[in-house]
Formats: structure tokens, C-alpha cells, sequence
């Protein structure tokens, strides 16, 4: 048996056969073990494409480890894979440890051995030990009877037994997850769940043990879209209105659920103009409202982010980034919508950006932008990504705001202390003075995108022009002005500064603790709010280090910075460079910003 | 307070009077701008509890000159900012402003899609046949051979039908009307607001900058009212020589067939009882059992 | 007889009385007499708002010189204004000099005699020299058997006098123009003129004379847009396909009216969106063709833009920048869709943006961008502005370059040069190799958004997302390294180095000679590429300069750089301020220019 | 050459196959994209000119599958793409491949002023009656009351009827097939192909993954077949069970009537003929004098 405190494995299969819930019940028992786990699953970018082709690849990566995750880790120790088309595909993301253990189903190779033999050639060549197995024959006639399904029991019986688990307790979530199956399929999966237990003896002697911990308080098992609806919801917000498009659409999947139960309601729209269009109407008559898409929805809403910033309504826009440009890689990970929603609507605009780190933050952003929009009447958004909105993690549960029905500035300090605010003056000057909402008796106003003085009156003067920019700019320096100093790592001072924002925010917190140990001189930033960015105080804490970088998931060259950067570099003026900066549509792994430190600090040890 | 007191109205014309319009002189805006006023005075409608919502284009303007709550939005899409007050404050009263450009050019998705969902509102359509505050390009409802200045050759194809497209899509109230048919103007208003649910009225209207010779107002023989006892009364100012028919506004192939002479035909096309897509969805909340907001977590707990 | 080789005058109506007509035949009249102009027309945002009300003013600035004429200066000499009010609204724009001349028409005094005198004071008080007139009662009847109008031809009669030109030059004009009216009202008109002519000895003695020149070459008359429409043509694009929108549409207008007497198509699209997706639609089945839009129509185009970059079909978007941010100031020119056209759409975008300086860049800009969009199969922006849109020049008749039907490599050299450019190698490198057109047998092929690899099949792993990034991002490059040193005015060296872009650099040019003059030791730089920038050529520039600062029209503050100067800082590091950064709607002002100038240098000449 | 091998097509259907597809098992689109083969092939119609053009969804990935030209467009926009092609190459031909969201809910405008123009092209809406790629939401399509990941209550409100739609707006080729009628959907596509203008077939379409319960494959009674002599033959191997009835493709309020069946009717409802608006404007510019490229500029002397 091998004592781990912390490993990852993965479990690929052809899309619709069920890895992803194989693995939800297998965190599951993790969890009941104390452990904790960070789960990324990877899905096509297609429905159910045909079986045996490599965009059938669907699975789950599961992190699993003593201590809290912050992150999906470098690579994969333990591969279960149905077949050597779906090995091969995920070969090639080289994400595998030096000494990782795959295992192959041999059941197709029969009629496609030359294949498989290449395949797992390949992977030996890499250095990984490849262990095939056979199912066991009354797991594969029980499969046959039901259809095809059921082989991701098998496999999660194997993992039951690598990772040392109690089968009964794996069996007790089995049985929780499948209660809506008749008494007698459910039956049926429970053995072939157990002859792969059973059968795993013979394919692999080790056993993986992981020590076991007491869990203290309450945990909860969510992922990042399920989180940011939650905190729709406890941030007081009466109406979501949006339009399906991945990742986004599981906000409003769960709120289609959810809502009603607390009072609000989901509206789907006929495309993402409309979407904003209504949130918009929504909150100029004082209902709080948000809208969700991701990259070509966002590119559609720039026209009316502008009408929000014109006519000082207020606005939450939730973009989940996905791979671009374009329709891109719609089931990958990026963050380069950055720009986008700084800078995508004409003109000047005025808006305000959050990023969202972790499955805390997608639960308390909602408040925060809530507050934000409120006293500013400027559009906010909450920048999240891919990996972020489908990646599961154990964590302690949330306090809640119950900001329903209560006035935003109840919010807590300390979620807007997450996200390194502190509460806004108490007044904000507007273009208009009146801000009267629709059914107060004598409040009777109009807005319009169109330039006003502060009665509100259409107006095309140069001073009302110029004092209208300023107000709305203002709002926006406001916010600089209560931004605290951003969460570090690691040194004070020293050689290199790393920054990150968004999902990158774990990958740097580990690397930073790994460079640490490893005598390097090191720090780390990360930004909670990447626009507007707290320029004074990043000019001080960069003065403290001899280099500055940025890590994140987006094209970025030596001759174009990747956004962070990029926005770093105009208003500080210092040397940013993006020392990582995948355009690949996977997450950075804390193994590349280690080797990163380790080039950039002359691989010298401080 | 005395009777006399009582008698008088509330809320007079003057009282809906904001900022003066900017329009050009004879431009029917005005008119419309008079009969909304007019309707919303004959109704006592409280003026806060208003909303008048409009795209971009010189009808676009009319929410400023309405001393209610307005909301001047962006190029074609009224109709989703509405959607969003109808469905979060039903206690407020909608009015969406849109011209022929603005609703079926560049808006038509958004109007498509507020008619199928038939939320309440009253929809007028500013039909100019032209873009007016662009300066002279063919819209949708322009009609063939108009010389324009995208089209100086003669505007290339038949317009767009608004009642037969608003027909297609199931509406549940149509009617058409004119600026200067001012009783009837204001009657619709009245029947279009009482109507729950999205009331789609075809206004047609001068522009005597770029479209002049858009409607001949020597005569009324182009003219022809529906009229039914659940349907507007013709005009009385404008009906000599107006031809009169007898139209059913529940029967929606005869809709379809007497839509064929629009925009010479005015009258009520056609009305449907339909619940409304917002109150749908208002109920579907309504009618959830609530739960407590402070377990909000307790269903993701290990 | 005062002598002048440059003054500034303008003419102020209300909307619908003839303003612009009545100048467009003056500086016709100048152009006969060797005159140089430039003529700005101010705008509505209304069609024809009531008359006697601020919104209606309706005009045209005029500077007029000896010499060739960069822009439209700082300040107004003489102002001709039909009543109170219109003055009254001019004034808040604060572009009187100091011994500026006001001629005011009495007719309405009479009814608002409080209202007139209450402005003629203000403007008083401002030192400016105020002349009350009334016209001659033979002209009112006139213009009232003409339903008032004619007014304006009395004015242009008393303009006529004031700078001294023959009347009968401008009769020969006034019955071009009016061509089509009945000989009856032709000569009512003229009537109307004359008597203005005669009778403003008695208004004012003094005359003005600009010394004549003798008419060199063929010139032409051109504004900002018909160039462009022009230069459309030449370039050999064969579609134009737009939705109406100020100030943009009247490049379409001019088009509907051009275009099919060469052979060219123009499409009025239901809107901005499907406008642009016809001109993609065309350009893939190898059509040259065109968008144009202002403002709000870029903000709905970001959705096809970025489809044109991963598709990598050409694709050509004229923005004729308006006052924002939202609907704005509809007829006040500002340059602040920069970062929109580089930024705006979702995800990491490859996209060329050029600017237009005046009228001959308007004409060349397309054959620019036509070489750019097809060479690199990228998008290529043109950014105009208001300002220069509307705005009539007298210049040299341009060479034609005649690319109709020819490829587009045949592109002249000098018309690369004129934007700092030389020709891009021949081989640029796309993401797919096969780049058939349809029709062209043997070369079927598909093209989508999604991402491909070489062989152009959708493809969702790392190194091919990793590849389609650094191919996009190399043509970009390719750009900048064919970017020649971009065009430079006064001081190598020295104290300051001013930048602009677009519509300012006339003003640049004419300051810094002024600035040269009066002993400053300043230089000037004008980008007519904006995106990319030739980051080597500009940071080797900036070093031989203590401070760099950009003038641009469109909002900068401290903390918030104007949109050119945060692209410069963000390339160069260098601290380079926005120094002027007017979000008024109005040009920036020679003046302006140069008591930066003079502030910056501490008000001590070199 | 022998005649034999004269004899033998040019193109079979095998020349029109590209990537392999990846739809789910039992997917309605594997049938149209044969069934579009099969169509090609018929006509011999030579690869290269043929431009086939989608939106997004499961049905927008048609082009990848058929080797011709293809453009994957945006959501919803597939129809200004076409146009593009429309205007500036009439020598290629056109097809529109479109989802029933892509169609009618983010594209219903350009869809509207496609029709509209009547422009030459086959647009295929394929109607799965939800929304496939991005996993089970209601689409306007969706019967009312089916629950999906977007209205789990079920479906709030009443669908669209995409031929009255249509029909609003003044299409001139209007049927309804469904992808598992084989000789049905061919015989449509080639009558679709033959008319001049803006050819508009709603396909049936079945989407196993997501609405399984949308069609019923058990028998036959539920639907209807029009038939004419200028309509499209009902389909042999589905007859069987279903109605037939007579209906003449150029009555259109009798089409407006028939409509109401939808979406269990199947034929051909409307057939005219008129001018398109690419013709329109090409012509335009035929048939203006061309002038001196050279001379562009002399008309802005002084
Ligand atoms: C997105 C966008 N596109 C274009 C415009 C320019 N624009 C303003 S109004 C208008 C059309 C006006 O026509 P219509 O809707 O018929 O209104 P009318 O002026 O005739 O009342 C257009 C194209 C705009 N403001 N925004
Ligand atoms: C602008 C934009 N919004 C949303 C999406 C996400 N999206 C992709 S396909 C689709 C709808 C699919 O439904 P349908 O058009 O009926 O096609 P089907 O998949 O059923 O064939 C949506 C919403 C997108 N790709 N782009
Ligand atoms: S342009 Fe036409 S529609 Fe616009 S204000 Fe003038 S008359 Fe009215
Ligand atoms: S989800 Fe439905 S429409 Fe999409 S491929 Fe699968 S079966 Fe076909
Ligand atoms: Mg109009
Ligand atoms: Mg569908």
C-alpha cells in the first residue's frame, strides 16, 4: 500500500457512457474519507459524437488530496480509459505524470489490437506503465442486458478498491444517485460495481491511501455556475435573463430550478441582445437582475452595455470565457475576454470588471457586483471561465449575505474584503440628479443614451459633454480609490512577482509555497478586481521586485502581452511581461510556473 | 372637497406635457404625441405609473416629450427593455415607441419575439415609410420605386405587410390607425390598453420632410375603415368618403385576407384572449413553494 | 480694405434655411480666387428642430487662406447669425477670437427684443465686436412671397462683400447650384443676394482681402466621405454593404449614387449585424467588399468581426467615429472607437487598424485596407471621424490607382507609403493551407469558427488552439514589421514630442511650425496605422525626447490615458501622457496645442 | 469513352461526403445530410459550385459533412452570409442550414428579411423542436408544456408556426417535410432548388437525445400530406395511414388555413413567382450606363 498525500486520476470514456457520473460518486466517497478534491470534467464540444472517435472523449480529472485544492494540479498519476482512441487524444495534452499508471479496457481489442498496441506503444515510450484489463464476463453480460450501460460502474469499482474505499459506503451514493432507477437495474449496477472491485485485485496489486481526516464543519460539494447561481440568489437579485451558450448555460439551468423557490424568476430570451435588453429594463425599474453568456454573447451585448453606462441603470453581465476567438473551443478553457469587456463597447465607457478565483468567489461575486451597479449605476461584470464554472471542489460552507429585499449597502464588509474593497463613499455624483425609480409619485424622468446635463435634458454641449465623461469616469476612480492592497503570496520582495487574476489564482497560490520551499525568491499577486486595477498600490509592490510577470490562460508574446499584462504595463509602466501565457484551452499547470520561476530566477536558488 | 372639485380631472392633457419636442414642422409625430396624451388623460392614468419606452429614430424621441417615466433605449430593441419592466413590475403601465425602421428593419426579432410571448404592452408602430432621422433611406414598409437616398433608383421591393407579419406570429390585438385620424387614433389607444397582453397598433404617419407624398389627404377614397361592435368606429372627421366594412376581429383567416389592403385599411384585425407570457412565468414562481433563503446551502451539503 | 492670408468666419442658421448651401457656394467662390478652405458644417442631431430654439442651430465654420489648409483652426473671426438664441449656443463653445466680429440679424428683435439684447451683452463682455443689422426691405418681401426662404442668400450677399469677390463670380455659382429651380425663383433669389451685397457698406466698411493666387493643377472639392466612397470604387471593391447611421451613411448615399455607374453594388442590410455578414459572405466567395458604420453599429458587428478573423475570410469596417459612449452626440466627431475596433470583440483577435488623417487618406484608405484584408486575410478597420467626414477641402486632384479588376498586390507603392508602409512579403503563413475560392474546381473546403487545424478540420486540442493563435498573431506582425517610420513635423529631438492620430494631425502639423516659430524645441508624430504600432521605430523616437504626449479628441485623464496614449505606454513603456484629451465633441484647436506646448515646455522657448 | 460509361453520373453521392459527422446515434441530421446527397447527386450538380452555409447548433455542422464549399457561420446568421453569396455570384448556388433556434429565435430577424428578399437560395430549417448543441432548452419550437433545462415546469407558451411566419412575410416558396420521409425531403429539396427566390422547407427533425417524444414513428395517423399537381407527391413509404388532401400551392389564405395544422402537415403550402432582390439590384447596376473609371474624379473639379 502507498501512503500519497496527494495525487490525480482520470477517467476518459466515450461520451454518454457515464464518466462524469462515475466520478461525482467517487469524490463523493473521497469526501466521506475527509479528503478533499477538486474535480475538472472534460466534455465534447459536440452532444454524443459517434463512439470510438477522438471527440467522444469525455471524463473527469479528480485532484484528491489531505489538505485543501485549490487547483487541478500538473499531472495525472492514475488513467482509466475505455480505449486507445480516447487515450491517444488526451496523450497528446500531455498532462501525464512521469510515473503514471494507466489502465486500458482491452474489450475493443479485439477487433482493433493493432491500434491498441500502437496506442499503448506510444504511452510506454512516454515512460508511463500501461496495465490492460478485461471485465470481468458477468459484468460484460450485464452490460450487454442493459444496453451498453453500466461499464463506468466497473470502473468506479476499480477505483473503489485502488483508492481503498468501504464498497458499501461507494454503494450507499450509488444507491442516492440512481434512486430514480427501478429496484432491479439498480441492482444491476451495483454488481457490476462490485466484480470490478472484485476483479481489480488481479489487474494491479497496490492500493493508494490517502490519510484520513476528521471532517470539521460544514462542507459542501459545488462547482463554480452552481455557486454563482446560489449567490444570484442570496444577493438579493429577483431576475436572471439570458440565452443558452456554454459554459454559461448551467447558471441558468440551476436557476430555472432554484429560483422560483426563492422568489425569483428566469427569463429566456431570443438571443443575448435581448437578454441584457430586459435585464436592463428590469433594474431601471428597480429590480435587481443579472445576464450570463460567455464570448460571442458578450460580443452581442456591447451595444447595450453602452445604453446601461449612458443611462445610468445599473447592470450585472456574468461572462463565463470559453476558448476564442470566434466559436473557438467551446468546451476549453481561456481568459482573454479581458479586453472585451473593458473596452468592447464604442466610445469611453465606464464599467467596472470582477474575476472570480474559485467557487467561493462565483458565490459572493453576485453581492459584490451587486453593490458595485447600485452606487455607481455603471455596467459591472464578473469575468469567470470554463474551468472554473465546471469544476467541482469540496470547501467549507459559505455564511450567507440574505441580501433579499434588503438596500445593497447591507452587504457584509467581508465579501467585499474578498475582493479587496472596501465600501464606497456614501455618495456618488451621477449625470443626473434625478434617479427616481418607475412608480415613485413626482420622480417622473426619462433616460436616454443620448448625451444629457444632470436635469436629464438632451443636450449636445461641449461642458455638458465633457462633465457627463468625467461623472461616469469618476465612478470608476471611486472604485480605485477603495480598492485595498490585492492577496499576495509568498515574499514581500525580491527577485520575481508573479500576478494572476481569475482561475490561475490556486495554480499561483501552490507554486508560490512549492518555489518557496524550493529557496526561491518569490511573490505572488493575485487580482480579484482586474478593472479598474489599483494602480497605486501595484506600483509600490512591484517597485519591491526586480521583475514582474503574469500567468494566464490567453495568447501573450514578447510582441502583443496577454491582457493583464498588457493593462499592467499602461498604468504602471512597468516591464510586465507574460511568462505564461497558454493559448490552448487548458489550465496552467503549477509544474510550468515552477520551471518559469526557475528560469527566471537563473534557476538560482535565492 | 366638493363635487365640482371631484368632477374635474385629476390629471389633465398638460399634465403628461414634458420637454418640447424637436420634430419638424407638420410632422405627425406631434400628433400621436397630442393623442397620447389625450388617451392618457381621458383614462387618469397616473403618470408614474408610466412607462414609455422607445429605439432610436425621430418617433424614438417621444418619451421625452411625455412627462412620465421614459426610457429612450437603443436602435430597435424597446421590446426587450419593456419585456423586463412587464415582467418584473406588473403594477407599471408599458408604452413602446418604435419606428417602421426600428421595429421591423433592425428591431424585427425583437417585435417577432414580443408578440409570440404576448407580453402587456401597447406597441405603436410609427409608420413613416421612410427612416427620418437618418435622412431619407427605403425601411422596410417603403414602398416600390420610392427614389431614397440608399435606393435613389427607386426602392427595389414590395414593403413588408406589418399586419399580416404580426398575423403569422399569433398576435392577439392589430390594429391599424393614423395620426391624423384623431378620434380614431385615441380610441385605439383605449381598446389596445384595455387588451391584456401585446397590443400591436399600426400607425401610419406623415413625414412631410422626406415621405410627403406618402398618403393623399385631398381625399379619402384610398380609405377603408373595419368597423364591428367589438371593433374602433371609423373616424368621424375622416370617414366621408372613406369606404366602411364590417370585419369580425375574432376571426383570423378573414384578418388575413383583409390584410391584403393594408396600409389603406384601418380598424381593429383582429383580438384574441391569451394569457400572457408574463404572467406565465410570474406564476410559475407564485405558485413554487417557497423555500428558506438560509438553507440555500443545504442541498450541495456532504 | 484689411489684409489677411488666413481668416475663419461662420455662418449660423436655423436648420432648414439654407446655412450649409449658402457656404458651399462661398468657398466656391473662394476656390475661384486661388483660396484655400476648410469647411466643418455643424449639424442638428434633429432633422429640423423648431425654429429659434438652441437645437436647431445649423451652420457652417469656414477658415479660408493663402496657403493649403490642414484643419479647421481655433477660432472665428467673423460670425454672420440669423438670431439670439443660435448665438447664444455657439458661444458655450468658446471658439471666438478675441476681436472676433458678430453680424446679428434684428428681424426676430423685434418680438424678443429683452432675449437679443441679454446675448448681444454676453457676447460683449467677452470682447467681441458686436454689429446689428436688419436686412433691406425689398429682400423681406422677397423672402416672404418665397415662404422665407432666401434668407440665406442674403447673407451669402453680404459675405460676398465682406471678402471682396466679384458678385457676378457667385451669381454663375448660385445658378449652378440651383439649376433646378424655375428661372422665376431663380432670379428671386438672386435678387435676395444682391441686395445684401449692396447693402452691407452700410452694415459694416471695413473689407477683407486674401491675396489671390493663380490656380495651379486641377483641384478638387471633396469631403471626408465622398472621398471614401470615391477611393471605394477605385480601389476595386464591388460591394458596399451598410445600414444608415450618422455620420457614416452618407458614404452609402454617395455609393447608391456612384457605384453602378462602375460596375459596383451597393446593400442596405436590415442592420449592422447582417451587414456585415453579407460583406464576409461576398469576400469568401472572392468579392471585394465593404462595411461602414459609426459607433453603435460597431459594437453590434463585434460577433461577425471576430468570425471574419477565424474563418479567415477578408473583411473591410469603415467606422466614422461619433461622440460617445451609447448614442452620444450623434453629429460631434471624437476618436474613441479605438480600442473597440482592436478590442472589442471576444476572445485573442488578429485584426489591422488604420486611420485617416484628411480627405486624400479617405480616398486611399480602402485600397490600404482592400492590400491588408487580403494579403493577411484578417480584418482591417478604417477609422474615421465625424469631423473629417464632413468636412470640404480644396486639394490637388489625386492620382486614381485604378485597381478595378486587378489583384491587389498591384497596389501602388505610394499609396502604401502614404499610410507608412511598405509591401508585406509575399508569403504570409494562414492557419488553413487550402485557401480556394468557391467555384474553383478541385478546391472544395469549409471554413468555420470553430478551431481548425492546417488541413482546416475542427480540432479541440492544445498545440492546434496554440498554433491558429501564433498564426493570426504573426500576420499581425508582419504589419508591423512593414511599418516604415511613421511621418514626423518639426524637432528630430528634443523637449517635447507631441502624437496624434486621425483627424488631428492637421492640427499637429500646424502647431508645431507654429511652436517651431516662436523657438520651441518640440516635435510631432502622426500614426496613420493604429494597430499594430510600430512599437521599434516608436520607442527608438521617443527616447530622443524628455516627455511624449498624445492630443486626441475623445476622454483622457490622469488615471486613465487617453485610448492612443494607453496603446503607447502599453507598447513602449514609456510615460507617455495624454495631454490633450477632449471629450467635448469639438476638434481640438490649434491654440490648444500650442499653449500645451507652452505649459509642458515651462514656457521657455528652446 | 463507352456509353456505359456515359451512363454512369458524374457525381455520385459518395463525391459529396467530407468529414465524418459527429451526431448522436439515431440523429435526424445523418438522414438530411444523406438525403441532401442524394439530392445532389440527382441533380448532378458539380461540387465546386455549391455553397453550403449554417449557423450554430448540431445542425450547423451540415457543411463540414459535405465536401463543397461551406461556410459555419454565427448563431442565427446564416442567411446574411448567404446574401453576401447571393448578390455577388449568382453562378453559385445557395443553401441555408439552420436549427430551429438558429432560425427563429437569435435569427428570426435575418431569417424575416430573407424572406423578405426573396433572394435565390434552399434554406433548411430543421426543426428538432429544441435546442440540441447547447443541451435541452426550450426553443420557440418547443410544444408548450415540455419541460427542458430552461423551462423544467414545462414550456411556458404556445410555439411559433414557422410557415404562417412565413407566410406573414410574403415567402414564395413555402413546404414542410420531415427528415424520415426519404423521397419526401428529396423530391422537396428539388422543387425547392427549381423555384427562383427564397425557397424555405421546414424539415421535421428528430433529436433522440433531447425531445425522443416529439414525433411519433408508430403509426402514421397524426399526419397529413397536401398534394397538387404543382405541389409535392406525399411520400410513398409514410403514406400509409396518413391523410391526403388536396391544396393549391398558389392559394395563399387558403395556405394561411392549412398552416393551422402545422406541425403535422406536410407538402407543399405556397409557390409564386417573383423577382428576386438580388436580380433587382444587379440589374441596377447592368443597366446603368457605366462610366470612366479614369473620370471618377473630374465631377468634384473646380
Ligand atoms: C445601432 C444603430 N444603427 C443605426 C442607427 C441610426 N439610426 C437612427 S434612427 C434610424 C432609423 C430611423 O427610421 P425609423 O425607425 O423609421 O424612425 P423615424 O426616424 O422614421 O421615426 C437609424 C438607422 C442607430 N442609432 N443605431
Ligand atoms: C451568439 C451565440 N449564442 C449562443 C450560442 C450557443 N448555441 C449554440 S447552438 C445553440 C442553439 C441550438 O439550437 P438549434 O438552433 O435548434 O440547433 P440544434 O442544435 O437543435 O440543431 C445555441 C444557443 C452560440 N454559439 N452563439
Ligand atoms: S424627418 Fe420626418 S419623421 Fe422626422 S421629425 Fe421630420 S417630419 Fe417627422
Ligand atoms: S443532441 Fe439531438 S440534434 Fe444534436 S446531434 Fe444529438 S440527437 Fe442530433
Ligand atoms: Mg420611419
Ligand atoms: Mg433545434
Amino acid at each position: 500500500m502507498t501512503k500519497k498525500n496527494m495525487t490525480r486520476l482520470e477517467l476518459l470514456m466515450d461520451a454518454g457512457n457515464g464518466a462524469q457520473k462515475a466520478g461525482d460518486i467517487l469524490i463523493k466517497g473521497f469526501a466521506k474519507k475527509g479528503h478533499y478534491v477538486f474535480i475538472e470534467p472534460l466534455i465534447p464540444a459536440e452532444i454524443s459524437p459517434p463512439k470510438r472517435t477522438p471527440h467522444s472523449l469525455s471524463g473527469a480529472v479528480i485532484r484528491v488530496g489531505e489538505d485543501e485544492l485549490t487547483n487541478i494540479g500538473s499531472y495525472t498519476d492514475f488513467v482509466l480509459v475505455e480505449h486507445e482512441i480516447l487515450l491517444k487524444k488526451r496523450l497528446s495534452d500531455k498532462e501525464f505524470s512521469k510515473d503514471c499508471i494507466i489502465f486500458i479496457d482491452m474489450a475493443e481489442s479485439k477487433r482493433f489490437s493493432d491500434d491498441f498496441e500502437e496506442v499503448i506503444a506510444e504511452a510506454e515510450a512516454e515512460g508511463y506503465k500501461v496495465i490492460r484489463f478485461n471485465m470481468h464476463e458477468d459484468a460484460l453480460a450485464t452490460i450487454k442486458a442493459l444496453n451498453g450501460n453500466g461499464k463506468n460502474m466497473y470502473y468506479l469499482g476499480m477505483m473503489t478498491k485502488l483508492f481503498e474505499m468501504q464498497p458499501e459506503e461507494i454503494e450507499t451514493v450509488i444507491r442516492a444517485t440512481f434512486r430514480k432507477l427501478s429496484e432491479d437495474k439498480l441492482n444491476q449496477n451495483i454488481g457490476i460495481f462490485k466484480l470490478g472491485y472484485d476483479g481489480f485485485a488481479e489487474v494491479y496489486q497496490e492500493n493508494i491511501s490517502i490519510p484520513e481526516r476528521k471532517i470539521e464543519g460544514d462542507k459542501v460539494l459545488l462547482d463554480g455556475n452552481t455557486a454563482m447561481a446560489l449567490g444570484i440568489i442570496d444577493a438579493g437579485i429577483k431576475l436572471f435573463s439570458g440565452y443558452p451558450i456554454t459554459p454559461a448555460s448551467t447558471i441558468m439551468h440551476n436557476l430555472a430550478k432554484l429560483f422560483p423557490q426563492y422568489g425569483g424568476m428566469i427569463h429566456q430570451a431570443e438571443d443575448e441582445i435581448s437578454a441584457i435588453g430586459t435585464a436592463i429594463g428590469s433594474y431601471f425599474v428597480g429590480v435587481p437582475s443579472v445576464t450570463a453568456t460567455s464570448g460571442p454573447g458578450l460580443s452581442l451585448k456591447q451595444e447595450f452595455i453602452g445604453l446601461a453606462t449612458g443611462t445610468e441603470v445599473p447592470c450585472i453581465i456574468i461572462d463565463v470565457q470559453r476558448a476564442g476567438p470566434s466559436t473557438g473551443l467551446p468546451t476549453r478553457t481561456e481568459q482573454s475576454d479581458l479586453y472585451s469587456a473593458i473596452y468592447g463597447a464604442h466610445g469611453d465607457n465606464a464599467t467596472v470588471v470582477l474575476s472570480v478565483s474559485n467557487v467561493e468567489d462565483c458565490f459572493y461575486a453576485p453581492h459584490v457586483a451587486r453593490y458595485l451597479t447600485e452606487k455607481l449605476r455603471v455596467p459591472v461584470f464578473i469575468l469567470s471561465d470554463y474551468l472554473t464554472s465546471v469544476s467541482y471542489r469540496i470547501l467549507d460552507k459559505m455564511p450567507l449575505a440574505l441580501l433579499q429585499d434588503k438596500d445593497v449597502t447591507e452587504i457584509p464588509e467581508y465579501i467585499l474584503k474578498r475582493f479587496d474593497l472596501k465600501p464606497l463613499p456614501e455618495n456618488i455624483e451621477m449625470v443626473k440628479d434625478n434617479q427616481s425609480k418607475p412608480g415613485e409619485e413626482g420622480g417622473t424622468r426619462r433616460v436616454t443614451g443620448l448625451n444629457t446635463d444632470e436635469a436629464g435634458q438632451v443636450i449636445y454641449t461641449s461642458e455638458s459633454d465633457h462633465r457627463a465623461h468625467q461623472v461616469r469616469n469618476n465612478k470608476v476612480y471611486a472604485v480605485e480609490d477603495a480598492m485595498l492592497e490585492p492577496e499576495k503570496f509568498g515574499d514581500e520582495s525580491g527577485e520575481l512577482l508573479i500576478v494572476s487574476w481569475g482561475s490561475c489564482r490556486g495554480v499561483l497560490q501552490e507554486s508560490i509555497t512549492k518555489a518557496k520551499d524550493a529557496g526561491y525568491s518569490v511573490g505572488g499577486l493575485n487580482l480579484k478586481i482586474v478593472y479598474p486595477i489599483p494602480t497605486k498600490h501595484l506600483k509600490n509592490i512591484f517597485s519591491k521586485y526586480k521583475k514582474v510577470v503574469t500567468i494566464e490562460v490567453g495568447y501573450g508574446h514578447e510582441r502583443k502581452p496577454a491582457q493583464l499584462a498588457g493593462l499592467l504595463r499602461m498604468q504602471t509602466l512597468v516591464d510586465v511581461e507574460s511568462a505564461i501565457s497558454n493559448a490552448t484551452g487548458r489550465p496552467i499547470k503549477p509544474i510550468q510556473v515552477l520551471e518559469m520561476i526557475e528560469s527566471k530566477c537563473q534557476g538560482v536558488p535565492a | 372637497m366638493s363635487t365640482e372639485q371631484k368632477e374635474k380631472p385629476a390629471y389633465g392633457m398638460k399634465d403628461y406635457k414634458a420637454a418640447d419636442p424637436r420634430w419638424c414642422t407638420g410632422c405627425g409625430d406631434y400628433t400621436i404625441l397630442v393623442g397620447m396624451r389625450k388617451f392618457f388623460s381621458n383614462a387618469q392614468l397616473p403618470p408614474h405609473k408610466l412607462v414609455n419606452i422607445s429605439g432610436i429614430g425621430c418617433s424614438g424621441r417621444m418619451p421625452h416629450y411625455l412627462e412620465t417615466y421614459g426610457l429612450h433605449g437603443v436602435h430597435g430593441r424597446a421590446v426587450p427593455l419593456a419585456m423586463g419592466v412587464a415582467l418584473t413590475r406588473p403594477d407599471l403601465k408599458v408604452f413602446i415607441h418604435s419606428g417602421d425602421g426600428d421595429s421591423i428593419s433592425i428591431g424585427g426579432n425583437h417585435l417577432l419575439h414580443g408578440i409570440h410571448k404576448n407580453f402587456n404592452c401597447v406597441y405603436l408602430m410609427y409608420d413613416n415609410q421612410i427612416y427620418g432621422l437618418t435622412k431619407n433611406q427605403s425601411s422596410p414598409t417603403t414602398r416600390q420605386g420610392l427614389p431614397t437616398m440608399s435606393q435613389p433608383a427607386g426602392t427595389y421591393i414590395e414593403p413588408i405587410n406589418p399586419v399580416k407579419f404580426a398575423l403569422g406570429l399569433g398576435a392577439t390585438f392589430i390594429a391599424t390607425t393614423a395620426e391624423w385620424m384623431n378620434k380614431h387614433l385615441v380610441d385605439t389607444l383605449e381598446k389596445a390598453y384595455a387588451h391584456q397582453g401585446f397590443s400591436f397598433i399600426h400607425i401610419a404617419q406623415r413625414c412631410p420632410k422626406f415621405n410627403p407624398a406618402a398618403w393623399d389627404f385631398q381625399n379619402n377614397e384610398w380609405i377603408t375603415f373595419m368597423e364591428h361592435e367589438n371593433g374602433i368606429a371609423a373616424d368621424p372627421r375622416i370617414s366621408k368618403g372613406a369606404k366602411i366594412i364590417q370585419h369580425d376581429p375574432s376571426n383570423k383567416n378573414g384578418a388575413f385576407e383583409a390584410a391584403e389592403e393594408v396600409p389603406n385599411i384601418f380598424g381593429l384585425f383582429y383580438q384574441e384572449k391569451k394569457e400572457t407570457y408574463c404572467n406565465l412565468v410570474q406564476k410559475n414562481t407564485k405558485n413554487t413553494a417557497q423555500k428558506d433563503p438560509n438553507k440555500i446551502l443545504d442541498a450541495f451539503q456532504l
